[in-house]
């Protein structure tokens, strides 16, 4: 019986055969991490962040180290939705998981046209990172209010032939409308947190670590804020979430989906132990052995308050 | 499919001040690695919470062990700096290695500082028939492993900041000096930005191929997240960012734009 | 030279003799800490939250362990504003430190009269906490809109004796326009951050550590967002801007000084180590002996972008 | 001027699975505690952040030493678990003792699992003409220490919950008999909330006084920042939140509002 163990889960159409997801930027086009570990074995991974054209990136240094975390501001450093189709979408294809395009762009338009380009490629879903400066609103990001997150999610929806998942940045006041809003627009699911807006300061430089200035910060630190937020979140809309911020071992993704999510995504663990998304489904299938758990519909949103 | 390897301490010596060689035990490293090449170290817990890269110092294939040289900078060295016997779990062996060919005969390595231990490796592996260390240290009490210098090279040549010990100059003006005397096939180096820069510099303007190793703030150490960014060109005029992890962290020194190169760990 | 290092500050008329300020609910009254620390060494203490009537707190568990971190939500537990004039204030006049009364309510009437009471006290300054629920607003907290946060410092500021200070959540999207709103007001000086709004979940009772199953995030963690916000505010305004947020050291101080802080507050690492407030001081010192800096004046805000 | 500690650890020994007693060198504690109280630990690092609190288990006043006993649970106990030299970093004696009083000529203490510990400290700080340990433990294995209750006390029983040793009982059977018997002056009890609030009912029933020790999460350890809530009666129909820390650990058992004490942790 406790052998009978079901790690897959459906979200918006694409069935995953476990939920451990690697999230975007943290793990490239697969290639380096597929020396370390089976591909085959994860539930999906999302790409590096693409845009419409190559970006070169952010000056370095793009990474600080903080308390239980890092900041990072890579600055989509990618090869452009064209180049990632023709050279690293057949790579990824090659292994049995799960492949989610996350676009970002400065205009509506660009958003649109990528999600164009992709609709007849063999990626499995579409995210939207709407974390980037909206260059029309003057640099806000699209993400951090509820009526461009609509627009933006609309406008992408009609390009999208893939199910379109828009992922939320952590850096507004109220997670709950931003997520409403993308459920109102048509989004299929929503992926959350992104990264959290921080600075780290060199003292004897007197200047920021990162040449970027401000980057966004990851990893355990944030695992609580993400934990809240994505309750937030998936009780707020009815379509799935996907949860993410911190995740470094089985029991954090045991908290992430008690909050309500139907899957998570795994960044920045992933830095110090390739083999960590091994270790996390292990460690989920420990947690539903112990409490004799099949599915994971028998966890995801089980959280009851006190 | 590679793996992070968890390998024991075999010796820890405090070699001066703040810097530290420690020995490894690793069959794997010691089989697979190649000079230049770094292992990226986790330090301990969440403190220490990404893992150091650190260059091999050199590699002992019969007893299957390496060396690194670390110099204490903040938590994650300090900590590495503690642990004398038991586990280290790293990654390794990391990156491009130093070309080493047989057309070149004759060989000079320029380092400085920490910067100059990780050329003992590329020494002690060449087949070069004419091999030069030129080592630059701050001071006397930090001139270590000379002897191991001179075992691995027929030329060693010292520069102190400070003159206390071999010659008061930078390492530079005894590369200068040197290639007045005769040009060398290749010119090897690691160490300040700033030195290498200029080391590069010397050798572009006497026509001699070099190899930098440069450093950069790291993520995931395998060319996975982008961050350990280094400016270099791309065709004729224009440039992007390779990866000191992958791409590197030995590229040739007309690869690199040094305009962001220099300093900005 | 270097003997002439001269840590005093003056923020909104009121001078400290250093700027490492005790942060608020983490010191309580200062009684216990007055056990293993010299009072009389500190810039200042502020208070435990004051109420205008006593307040029982929340039910246990009130803290959860987070990486780097802690979750707290004690729930303004104290005995109302008028004991802690009669009882607690004339403890904490014996010392040679500032005093500041931080009060929260459920009113914008409350906060006034809380004001108004302490008007007559030896308080040095008042700080106000506007990350409580406007009971009014149907709880939404005052400090996450700019035109609540204009409406509340402004009807206090009309009541205030003493120098106002307006505490900051960062829980908002930008934090910009919630210290913009709170100069406009009148405020002399705002202070940042209050915790983040977090949860823990544990896995085995399916429950939230927290009996109030939301907590607010403090320590190390939350550094390098509060830095951000430090500068983010700092740049915002002219008024002056106390900084806290995870710090722990002297080098973390100097962080929030160059991020443009005129001083720092102190919290959770007090509950690690009761010496935390000396060690800072004198790495302070350490810092500015070094780089020859004679006054705060010499760091604060001197921080460059890249 | 009280202080943190900074104290030697002289031994580390593994009682049973996952239990340990550790003895920590420490004039400081060993001449100011008394039985109750406990110590605040550092751990270490950032992993585990806070201070962990652990009763002190005996105290040995002639070689200036202390021991604590303790069960692994989490980070902070697997941590101290690994430390069997070096320093301790601790905040110590806090709390409130336990109630020793010349009145109290006959004394039982209840202790459950890992709460049973503290007792021995209080069993031989007391003057008491007759000492009774009622202890439960889970199964023969977690039996521990036994010889040093059988030293301290004249009576002890022994439970455990699958019958491997002593009695197959719940500990709050072996008071109901013991009362049944002989109504001891007071009784003194530590373990499961859920155990101490049976052993207080027992207690009141009978008219016996009944002093209880609380956990409760903690941040400070001192009493600054009133997270350790602990619901205790005030005047007639009135309660508050008391603070474990400072206003215990020790409670009378009347005090406490069982509502929301009893696991909560
Ligand atoms: C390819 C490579 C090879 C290296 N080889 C050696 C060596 O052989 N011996 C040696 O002593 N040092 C070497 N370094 C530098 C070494 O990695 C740093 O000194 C070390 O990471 C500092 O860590 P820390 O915790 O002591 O300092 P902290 O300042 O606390 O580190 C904070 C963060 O910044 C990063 N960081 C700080 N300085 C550097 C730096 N110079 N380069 C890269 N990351 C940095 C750390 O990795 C960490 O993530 C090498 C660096 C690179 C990139
Ligand atoms: C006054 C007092 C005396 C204690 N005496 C002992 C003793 O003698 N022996 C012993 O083994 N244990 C004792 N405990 C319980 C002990 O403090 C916890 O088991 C320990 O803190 C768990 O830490 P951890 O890192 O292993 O577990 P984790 O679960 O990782 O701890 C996470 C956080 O929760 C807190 N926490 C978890 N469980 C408890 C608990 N039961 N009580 C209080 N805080 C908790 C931790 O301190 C930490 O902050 C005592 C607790 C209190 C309050
Ligand atoms: C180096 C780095 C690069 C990232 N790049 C992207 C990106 O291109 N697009 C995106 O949506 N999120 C990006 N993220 C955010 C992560 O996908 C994830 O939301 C975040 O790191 C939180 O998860 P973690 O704590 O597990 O890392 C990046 C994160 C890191 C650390
Ligand atoms: C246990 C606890 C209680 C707190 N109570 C208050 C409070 O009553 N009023 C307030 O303005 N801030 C309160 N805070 C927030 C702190 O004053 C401070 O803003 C926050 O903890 C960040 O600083 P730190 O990381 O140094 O702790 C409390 C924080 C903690 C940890
Ligand atoms: S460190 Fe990740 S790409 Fe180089
Ligand atoms: S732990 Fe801080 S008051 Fe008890």
């Amino acid at each position: 019986m406790s052998n009978n163990i079901d790690l897959s889960v459906n979200i918006a159409g694409i069935s995953f055969k476990n939920p451990v997801i690697m999230a975007s930027g943290t793990y490239g086009f697969g290639h380096e991490y597929s020396e370390y570990i089976d591909l085959n074995t994860l539930g999906g991974i999302s790409v590096k962040g693409l845009t419409l054209k190559e970006r070169k990136g952010n000056p370095p240094p793009r990474i600080a180290e903080t308390p239980a975390g890092i900041l990072n501001s890579v600055g989509l450093q990618n090869p452009g939705v064209e180049v990632f189709k023709k050279h690293d979408l057949p790579f990824l294809k090659q292994f049995d998981t799960r492949v989610i395009a996350n676009i970002a762009g400065n205009t509506i338009e660009e958003y649109c046209e990528m999600a164009e380009i992709l609709g007849d490629s063999e990626i499995d879903a579409i995210e939207l990172n709407v974390s980037c400066p909206n260059v029309k609103a003057g640099g806000l990001a699209f993400g951090t209010d509820p009526l461009l997150i609509e627009e933006i999610t609309s406008a992408v929806k009609r390009y999208c032939k893939q199910p379109l998942i828009v992922k939320l940045s952590p850096n507004v006041g109220d997670i709950k409308s931003m997520a409403r809003a993308a459920e109102a627009a048509g989004a299929d699911c929503v992926s959350l947190i992104n990264t959290i807006l921080g600075m780290a300061i060199d003292i004897h430089r007197k200047k920021p670590v990162l040449a970027n200035n401000f980057g966004g910060l990851s990893g355990p630190a944030v695992k609580p804020v993400a934990v809240r937020m994505v309750y937030e979140a998936a009780h707020a809309v009815k379509i799935p979430v996907i949860g993410m911020g911190g995740i470094a071992c089985g029991d954090d993704a045991v908290e992430f989906l008690l909050a309500g999510a139907a899957a998570v995504m795994v960044g920045t663990a992933n830095f110090i132990n390739p083999a960590v998304p091994l270790d996390i489904i292990s460690g989920l299938k420990e947690y539903m052995k112990k409490y004799r758990y099949s599915n994971l519909k028998d966890i995801t949103g089980k959280l009851e308050l006190n | 499919m590679k793996k992070v390897l968890t390998e024991q301490i075999a010796d820890l010596e405090k070699l001066c001040d703040d810097v530290y060689k420690m020995t490894v035990r690793s069959e794997y490293v010691a089989q697979n690695a190649a000079p230049g090449q770094f292992v990226n170290v986790k330090c301990g817990g969440i403190e220490a919470f990404l893992r150091r890269p650190i260059s091999i110092c050199d590699v002992d294939r019969a007893n299957s062990t390496f060396d690194i040289v670390f110099q204490v900078k903040g938590n994650g060295t300090e900590r590495l700096s503690c642990k004398c016997t038991g586990e280290v779990d790293i990654m390794a062996p990391l990156g491009k290695p130093f070309e080493i060919d047989d057309r070149y005969k004759s060989i000079v390595v320029v380092g400085g500082g920490i910067g100059t231990f990780p050329l003992l490796y590329l020494l002690n592996s060449s087949k070069a028939e004419e091999k030069t260390a030129l080592l630059g240290f701050r001071t006397k009490t930090s001139v270590v492993l000379e002897n191991r210098f001179r075992a691995a090279a027929q030329h060693v040549e010292i520069a102190t900041d400070d003159g206390t010990y071999g010659k008061q100059a930078f390492v530079t003006e005894l590369l200068e000096q040197r290639i007045l005397g005769q040009k060398p096939d290749i010119v090897y180096t690691c160490g300040p930005g700033i030195m290498m820069r200029k080391v590069a510099a010397i050798a572009e303007k006497n026509g001699i191929p070099c190899q930098v190793s440069m450093e950069q703030r790291m993520g995931c150490g395998i060319g996975a997240c982008l961050v350990c960014a280094c400016k270099t060109k791309k065709g004729e005029d224009d440039w992007g960012f390779a990866h000191v992890c992958k791409d590197g962290p030995v590229f040739w020194s007309t690869d690199i734009c040094w305009d962001q190169c220099e300093d900005s760990r």
